[in-house]
């Protein structure tokens, strides 16, 4: 009976857990924050950028993750959402130009609401796609996606006087409270020179905390109870009165406005926009980054993202000292594709040998030892789901 | 046949008619009947004779190919199940539809949906009224648990609990839904005599309490005659029989369709 | 009263001393009973004694629960289940029918009969006579027969999941709770052809809540109580006896210490909810 | 407090010389941004080993200024985001960028090259790449290649004023700015171009040529990859099409010829390029050649190698002039880079350096597939400019 | 009128080989209800060893062993991998395939590094005129290989102990274990058909009127996927008729893509996924699939 399990965690050992945790818990805070803070005056440009495209993956993956990972809908057109960002960020802030050969609109808004706007344009583009997303579930909605990408490439190539085309568009520093995003005017602090990357860093940092505790307080509150529902059980979703296909879209939707910030950031770090860049893979990569995280867990998004980011650049910044790794170009495995089959048995064994991802991994080291406290179905990482379509065979009892 | 049961003043429900065919098979066939409020109204009949098929009417989840049910007057058939639950209409489930990862609290709170408002920004900003009413609610949903005996299982993941309390958070949920009309299918299958007996005390404190309509699909027929007002009988998808439980059990088609055998054997 | 070790025996279904986990959770503990050939043995007892996971164990499906074996032997006919799989398991003989039905819901009736015979051996021959009697058993199989599963109602699909389980031919048939949420009728149909399906031979280990049901098919029965065996006897005998009365009939559960807690409490009230 | 304080100001040597980035006492270090994995790995191969050879070559005879070359390969896989962060990780220790695979990415960093004043040779020829004081395109671009080609057509292959051509072109930078050229030339001629657009991924191009036949097209240009173009040929002469074929250097590999598209490609195939094919007579190619069979041995001697190893002597070369001005800051390569209008390295056409908004040659080598030749491809025609080609206004950004 | 035909004939010859690539996706998804994105590089797999075996074996004998090679590698992601995953949900299995793709691409593109390699089959680029409308023969075999495996599986499935087998594990494999099905055979089966399936499937997608096998082959898979799943996923005819939609739809839309430069050039390629949506919105299942129908 269910007392088995919980005398383990109840009683003194478990009070004493919990008061070493409530000491513990703001020192680790403050150390990550001011380990965050001075990041920007120690590492180099390659570190500071790769950590920038890791914090615009974790906004974007926090947002697959509210859809797939609790709502149990698969999603594979999120690059869509990402471009759209992009370049609506592009397209509200540039001033309009004439190009040698084609014509740039742009409308020249003040940068911040550019990207207010941007991400906005990216819900509105999720609302549209809510005849689909409202109403198909599971493999059929994830493959109905991919449409999603393909039309977004087909239009980011011929929309030219939005898009650029193949050439992509520049895109316009921020500019936010006197401070501007871009490596001029120049900017030095504490005698380190403060270029777009530095200056980016502290704002992807609030980026991503305030997209975590957006999406911690949706999940923990009425929102996040009628989507795991929704997950677990559609029809006892909307006898409780949960308009299903509403909530399927609206979650879309928010998803969609987390993939238009990640691209607003992206386009921020990279300073130019391009096509090629919102294909399949990069949704794959999404998909990938939830996974090996923890489906359902909005720390295990950040850590996944964190993961598929770094893991390339990793690999090929030390492919001279890892043993195994050719040079590139000699023949052997290259870094790139080492990255790539590393990344690739990452997927896989995080599901072969680590339920609940890493953050479930990092929940289990962290809970070592003291017994399990608090709520289980929470530590433990959410399976993606028990039935993802509310069979129609009874359900067994447990 | 019995008489056609005539209730004083207006019913709180009221079906007419109510026909459900699927490919090839009319799973209800023309039932009519009406619920008065404040009482317990039994459906019972023979596997597959579309009591279930009937929740799922009431409850939205399935449309009628023809006919009418009135709640208070409001047409039911052509609602979505979140408009019928708007309307006060809660139920539970034949097999269990909770999450079994969520604890029983969250699968409570579920239940509160209709009451509550905190959308996506209120609830990820987590504005001042999106806290004050979770609160409120909460404390709601901590006095219900209480009262059908799960108060001190509020932070268990309800995939871990017995199978019997699994049926209480059910019916728990249900009750969150603060329903004027209660539809309870197959409350006791599957537990034993003394949790049965507990859930029978359950309805009637329901009853009694909150004074709502309560609608019983079970097989339990000791059950059926120690708490129902009224019994409707279905076969087929047809109504064969509507009374008084005592009219019911004599009635010689539910005896041959349903009972079997008299009555005072199968209670047990 | 202590439970009684089982007499050593020769063929027949024996559980020695079986003790089961799921993880840290101990389902069983030291359980041991036995099935004589022939014979309808039932297990009572409680939500969450343990009830279906002695037959998982026996039927070789921990596994797909996340729990194993920790101790003890399962044999039938003299060979060792504990540790076979569950494909094993059904070639010799042992074949189970699963708590809440769990009919293919997206295959026809005749599809999931079908499946049920994949197991068996025989041959197709043996499929055909298999499908007859079941036929004979529960003709609303053969009127649905090209509907989909999943589209029956809940007693159609218990019959069909006893007919599913009788295409292996097994000599010995493990039925967890066939009667669940089934009509009065139907309820004693399916005791019915419990018997005949014993009386034709076949060994049975019932699970059964309908304590009543079940003392009149057993003649044998055991009562398990957080994973252990409380009680046993001849299913007579305990039908008799108080304890059993009072646990599991709730007869009388004014006076029983079973019926303490909330109740005792005095009535229960739930303000109504205003807002 | 960090390291990072201390800016990457340009310093002078012991020697006399102006460094920057990149350059030490005794090291110049060179980016390659190249493609191992994705779809140019082919390209990116040959290009890196040639370069590689290059540098051996040079240091063995003594290095740069007295300095070693030494090359940083980064591959990025066709993918921008890998590559503006290799871009970031390398550009602060590089003097210059010896191949940059791929226009997208090339585009994408543009203005930070620019701004860092880091020279680099693109490997792809564009023209929206133009305009630029640091990135050199070599040779000829797409639209030149093309407006020869039509150019070629007209007086040798019978297509008149009033005739159609098609032209089937990749989406992107290298398919539309080879368009751009072929719509130049056939509305001087006359001609009408019908067009048909692919994508990377396409591979079966039997939908085109059914197109195409059916405007009655009297020849078609090609700009996609080696395999669309295998296909488009193929198809096209099994429907009974007997039309030329002119194809962008990118259009063709020598791979191609053990495929089932080979007697169709060996018929009326023809390949513009600015650069002469591997199996040029020229001394310098001869050369190449030799040298790289001997260390690559059994290893294709296609175009990369060529195309390598020529814009590895460029750089070799703007450091060189760099050298002997006694400045190899960035600023200073960039400059002694842009200081020579005609440049002549002995792989086919001079190119002139100075001027960022053209083109740096306009004369394309013909080509045609040959089984038995180095490289899978002879000499056709000599590099030649056409008249058209002579007055073209190239688009530049 | 011709070019209409012929643009019409194309589009089914192509769709030929969409529908055998999807009969793949498939046979996996009915039996494990897995959308095995890994079947790409199945395709990769299969191609690359027949084309690797064909000049030392001959065609046909490089296709039986290379069909037979392909299958044993499906089994073997099964037995290592997809046995393995422990995990409640069919879509995490989904993404684990993911995981497998990238893999075993990455190491197939490095093990084909820049070359095109040719099948050597015996069809060439011989072509078959109908009327005016010219079709590669390889095409024309490619459609009948397509109808005559899709319809052996429809009746596998439908009528063989394996084909119920397979779909009684799909819905709930420990009740199929009840039933004495060895689940480990089944999904073994399930992924060898599919790896064979590939094999088969790229053998057409390499030939004629594509030149060769390269590292860009399984990006075709990719097409599949609208074909598969507007047919439904779930059914053998769908997948036949999904890959003629689609095959037919991307060669209307190219052939015509001068009349319909409005839409933007490269319309070809979109267009199978737009006309998914729309067949998706009017039938969430498919065109062939079983919507389910839930039952509480
Ligand atoms: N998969 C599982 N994981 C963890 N614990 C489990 C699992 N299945 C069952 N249990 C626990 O094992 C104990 C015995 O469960 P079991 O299902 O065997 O009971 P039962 O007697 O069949 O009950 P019921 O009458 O509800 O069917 C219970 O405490 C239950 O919570
Ligand atoms: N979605 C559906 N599609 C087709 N037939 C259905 C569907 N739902 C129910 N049925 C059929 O309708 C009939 C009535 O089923 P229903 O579930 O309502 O019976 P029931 O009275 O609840 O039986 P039980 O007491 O066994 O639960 C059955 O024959 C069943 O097969
Ligand atoms: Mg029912
Ligand atoms: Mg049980």
């Amino acid at each position: 009976m269910s007392d088995l399990h919980e005398t383990a965690a109840t009683g003194t050992e478990a009070r004493a857990v919990a008061v070493r945790r409530r000491l513990t818990r703001p020192l680790i805070w403050v150390a990550a924050a001011a380990l965050a803070i001075a990041v920007p005056f120690y590492l180099e440009g390659f570190w500071l950028q790769t950590g920038l495209f890791a914090m615009s993956a974790a906004v974007g993956a926090i947002g697959i993750n509210l859809l797939t990972g609790s709502t149990g809908q698969l999603s594979m057109g999120h690059a869509f959402f990402l471009a759209i960002g992009a370049y609506a960020y592009v397209y509200f802030s540039a001033d309009p130009e004439q190009g040698a050969r084609q014509a740039l609109g742009g409308l020249g808004l003040p940068t911040p609401l550019a990207a207010v706007l941007a991400v906005l344009t990216a819900g509105v583009a999720g609302g549209l796609f809510s005849p689909i997303a409202g109403r198909l579930k599971g493999a059929y909605l994830g493959i109905a996606t991919l449409a999603l990408i393909f039309l977004g490439q087909h239009l980011l190539f011929n929309a030219t006087a939005v898009t650029g085309g193949y050439n992509g568009r520049a895109v316009p520093p921020l500019h936010l409270f006197g401070l501007t995003f871009a490596d001029t005017p120049a900017l030095v602090v504490m005698d380190v020179p403060f270029g777009a990357l530095e200056r980016l860093w502290f704002l992807g940092l609030l980026l991503v905390l305030g997209a975590a505790a957006f999406a911690r307080g949706v999940l923990r509150g009425r929102p996040g109870r009628a989507m795991n529902t929704i997950r677990d059980h559609e029809i006892a979703a909307g006898v409780m009165g949960v308009p299903v296909a509403r909530y399927r879209a609206g979650v879309f939707v928010l998803s969609s406005m987390y993939g238009g910030l990640a691209g607003v950031m992206l386009a921020l770090v990279f300073q130019r926009t391009v096509p090629d860049y919102f294909g399949v893979f990069l949704s794959l990569d999404y998909l990938a980054m939830i996974v090996i995280g923890g489906l359902g867990s909005i720390g295990g998004a950040v850590i996944g993202a964190v993961f598929v980011s770094m893991l390339p650049q990793l690999l090929t910044r030390y492919s001279d000292s890892l043993p195994l790794i050719a040079e590139p170009g000699s023949g052997g495995v290259s870094p790139a594709e080492a990255a790539r089959i590393l990344y690739g048995a990452a997927v896989v064994s995080v599901v072969l040998f680590l339920p609940g991802g890493l953050a479930g991994l990092f929940a289990r080291l962290r809970a070592g030892g003291g017994g399990r406290t608090g709520r289980p179905a929470r530590a433990r990482g959410l399976r993606f789901s028990s039935s993802p379509t509310p069979t129609p065979s009874p359900d067994t009892r447990s | 046949m019995t008489p056609s049961y005539q209730p004083d003043g207006m019913p709180l429900l009221d079906v007419r008619d109510v026909t459900v065919r699927f490919a090839g098979l009319t799973a209800l066939d023309g039932v009519g009947f009406a619920v008065a409020p404040g009482t317990v109204h039994a459906v019972i009949g023979p596997n597959g004779a579309g009591k279930s098929t009937f929740f799922n009417v009431l409850s939205g989840v399935y449309k009628a190919t023809s006919g009418s049910v009135r709640l208070d007057g409001a047409e039911l058939t052509a609602l979505p199940p979140h408009r019928v639950a708007a309307l006060g209409v809660a139920r539970t489930f034949q097999n269990i539809a909770l999450s079994r990862h969520l604890p029983v609290v969250d699968n409570l709170m579920l239940g509160r949906h209709r009451l509550t408002r905190a959308g996506f920004v209120s609830s990820g900003l987590r504005l001042p009224h999106a806290r004050r009413e979770w609160a409120r609610h909460l404390d709601r949903v901590t006095e219900i648990a209480g009262f059908v005996g799960l108060g001190d299982r509020l932070g268990t993941p309800v995939g871990l609990l017995p199978y019997g309390v699994q049926k209480r958070v059910e019916l728990a949920r249900a009750l969150c839904m603060e329903p004027r009309l209660l539809l309870l299918d197959e409350p006791v299958a599957g537990m034993n005599g003394g949790e049965r007996l507990d859930m029978a005390e359950l309805i009637v404190a329901v009853r009694e309490s909150l004074g709502i309509s309560v609608l019983l699909v079970e097989h339990d027929m000791g059950m059926v005659m120690r708490l129902a007002d009224r019994v409707t009988v279905l076969d087929f998808g047809r109504r064969i029989a509507d009374g008084t439980p005592e009219e019911v059990q004599r009635d010689p088609h539910v005896v041959r369709a349903y009972l079997g055998t008299s009555p005072d054997q199968e209670d047990m | 009263m202590a439970a009684t070790a089982p007499p050593p025996g020769d063929a027949g279904l024996e559980v020695s001393d079986l003790a089961v986990s799921y993880g840290p959770v101990r389902a069983l503990r030291g359980v041991s009973l036995r099935v004589t050939p022939g014979s309808i043995v039932a297990v009572l007892g409680a939500n969450g004694a343990g009830k279906t996971t002695l037959l998982r164990a026996i039927s070789g499906t921990l596994r797909f629960h996340r729990g194993a074996v920790g101790g003890g032997v399962v044999t039938w006919a003299g060979t060792r289940l504990t540790g076979l799989p569950a494909p094993s398991v059904v070639a010799r003989g042992v074949t189970q029918v699963p708590e809440g039905r769990r009919v293919f819901a997206r295959m026809t009736v005749e599809e999931n009969l079908r499946a049920g015979a994949l197991g068996a051996r025989g041959g197709s021959k043996g499929a055909a006579q298999a499908r007859e009697q079941v036929l004979e058993l529960f003709p609303v199989l053969g009127e649905r027969a090209h509907q989909r599963a999943g589209l029956l109602s809940g007693g159609e699909q218990q019959m069909l999941a006893i007919g599913r389980a009788l295409m292996a031919r097994p000599s010995m048939l493990l039925l967890d709770e066939p009667t669940l949420g089934l009509a009065p009728l139907m309820a004693a149909r399916i005791a019915e052809t419990v018997k005949e399906i014993n009386a034709r031979g076949t060994s049975v280990l019932l699970i059964e809540q309908n304590v009543a049901l079940a003392m009149s098919l057993a003649s044998h029965a055991y009562v398990l109580e957080v994973g252990e065996v409380v009680l046993d006897g001849p299913s007579a005998d305990l039908a008799a006896g108080d304890e059993v009365r009072r646990l599991y009939l709730g007869i009388a559960e004014a006076a029983g210490p079973a019926a303490a807690g909330e109740r005792a409490a005095g009535r229960r009230t739930l303000s109504r909810w205003s807002a | 407090a960090s390291g990072k304080a201390t800016g990457g100001e340009p310093a002078t040597g012991g020697d006399g010389v102006k460094t920057g980035p990149g350059v030490t006492a005794d090291k110049i270090s060179l980016g390659m941004l190249t493609d191992l994995t994705g779809p140019y790995a082919s390209l990116g191969k040959s290009i890196t080993q040639a370069q590689q050879l290059y540098f051996e070559q040079v240091n063995a005879a003594g290095g740069v200024c007295g300095r070693k070359l030494e090359g940083i390969v980064r591959d990025h896989g066709y993918d921008a985001q890998k590559a503006v962060a290799a871009y970031t990780e390398i550009a602060p220790k590089s003097a210059a960028i010896t191949q940059f695979i791929g226009s997208p990415m090339v585009t994408a960093l543009k203005q930070r090259i620019e701004g860092d004043r880091l020279l680099t040779i693109p490997m792809a020829w564009a023209t929206s790449l133009l305009g630029g004081q640091a990135i050199q395109v070599t040779g000829t671009t797409y639209d030149i290649d093309m407006i020869n080609g039509v150019d070629f057509l007209a007086k040798e292959k019978g297509i008149k004023s009033g005739d159609k051509i098609g032209h089937l072109y990749f989406e992107g930078d290298y398919g539309q700015s080879a368009l751009n050229g072929t719509k130049y030339a056939a509305e001087k001629l006359g001609l009408t171009v019908v067009e048909q657009k692919i994508k990377a991924t396409d591979q079966d191009m039997s939908a085109q040529v059914s197109a195409f036949k059916d405007a009655g097209v009297k020849a078609i240009m090609v700009s996609v990859g080696p395999k669309q173009a295998a296909s488009l040929v193929g198809v096209a002469v099994a429907k009974g099409m007997d039309i030329p074929f002119v194809a962008s250097n990118s259009a063709y590999s020598p791979q191609l010829l053990g495929t089932p598209a080979a007697p169709a490609l060996l018929k009326d195939y023809y390949i513009m390029t600015a650069a002469a094919p591997m199996s040029s007579p020229l001394p310098a190619i001869k050369k190449l050649v030799a040298d790289y069979q001997a260390k690559y041995a059994g290893q294709p001697v296609d175009s990369g190698v060529g195309a390598g190893y020529s814009a590895a002597v460029i750089v070799g070369d703007a450091l060189k002039q760099a050298c002997a001005s006694k400045d190899l800051s960035r600023e200073g390569i960039v400059k002694a880079h842009r200081s020579q209008p005609s440049w002549e390295g002995g792989f086919g056409t001079p190119m002139d350096f100075s001027q960022i908004d053209r083109p740096a040659s306009r004369a394309s080598f013909i080509t045609k597939p040959d089984k038995a030749a180095v490289g899978g491809a002879v000499v056709f025609k000599e590099a030649a400019i056409s008249d058209l080609a002579k007055d073209y206004q190239v688009p530049v950004g | 009128m011709i070019t209409f035909l012929e643009l019409l004939v194309n589009g089914i010859s192509i769709g030929a080989v969409y529908a055998l690539i999807a009969l793949g996706f498939v046979v996996i998804f009915k039996a494990t209800e897995v959308v095995n994105f890994a079947h790409a590089s199945l395709l990769l797999a299969g191609g690359y060893l027949v084309a690797r075996l064909q000049p030392l074996t001959g065609f046909w004998a490089a296709l039986v062993i290379g069909v037979a090679a392909a299958a044993v590698v499906g089994a073997a992601i099964e037995f290592l991998i997809i046995r393995r995953a422990n995990v409640a949900s069919h879509s995490v299995l989904a993404i684990v395939t993911i995981g497998v793709d990238i893999v075993l691409t990455t190491e197939l593109t490095r093990q084909i590094g820049t070359e095109i390699l040719a099948l050597g089959d015996p069809w060439g680029d011989s072509v078959v005129h109908l009327g005016e409308v010219t079709v590669a023969e390889t095409r024309i075999v490619a459609l009948f290989t397509a109808a005559a495996l899709i319809t052996l599986f429809l009746l596998a499935f439908k009528y063989t102990g394996w084909g119920i087998a397979m779909r009684a594990t799909a819905e709930d494999s420990e009740t199929a274990a009840l039933m004495g099905i060895r689940l480990g055979r089944v999904s073994l089966s399930a992924w060898a058909v599919a790896g064979a399936l590939a094999a088969v499937a790229a053998v057409f997608l390499c030939v004629f009127p594509t030149p060769g096998l390269d590292r860009g082959t399984s990006l075709a898979a990719i097409k599949a996927f609208p074909a598969a799943i507007l047919g439904g996923l779930d059914s053998t005819t769908g997948a036949l008729v999904g890959g003629l939609i689609v095959g037919v739809t991307e060669a209307l839309m190219t052939g015509y893509q001068n009349q319909l430069a409005f839409l933007g050039r490269g319309i070809g390629d979109v267009a199978p996924f737009l006309v998914m949506v729309v067949i998706l919105l009017l039938r969430p299942a498919g065109l062939f699939g079983i919507r389910e129908t839930a039952r509480v």
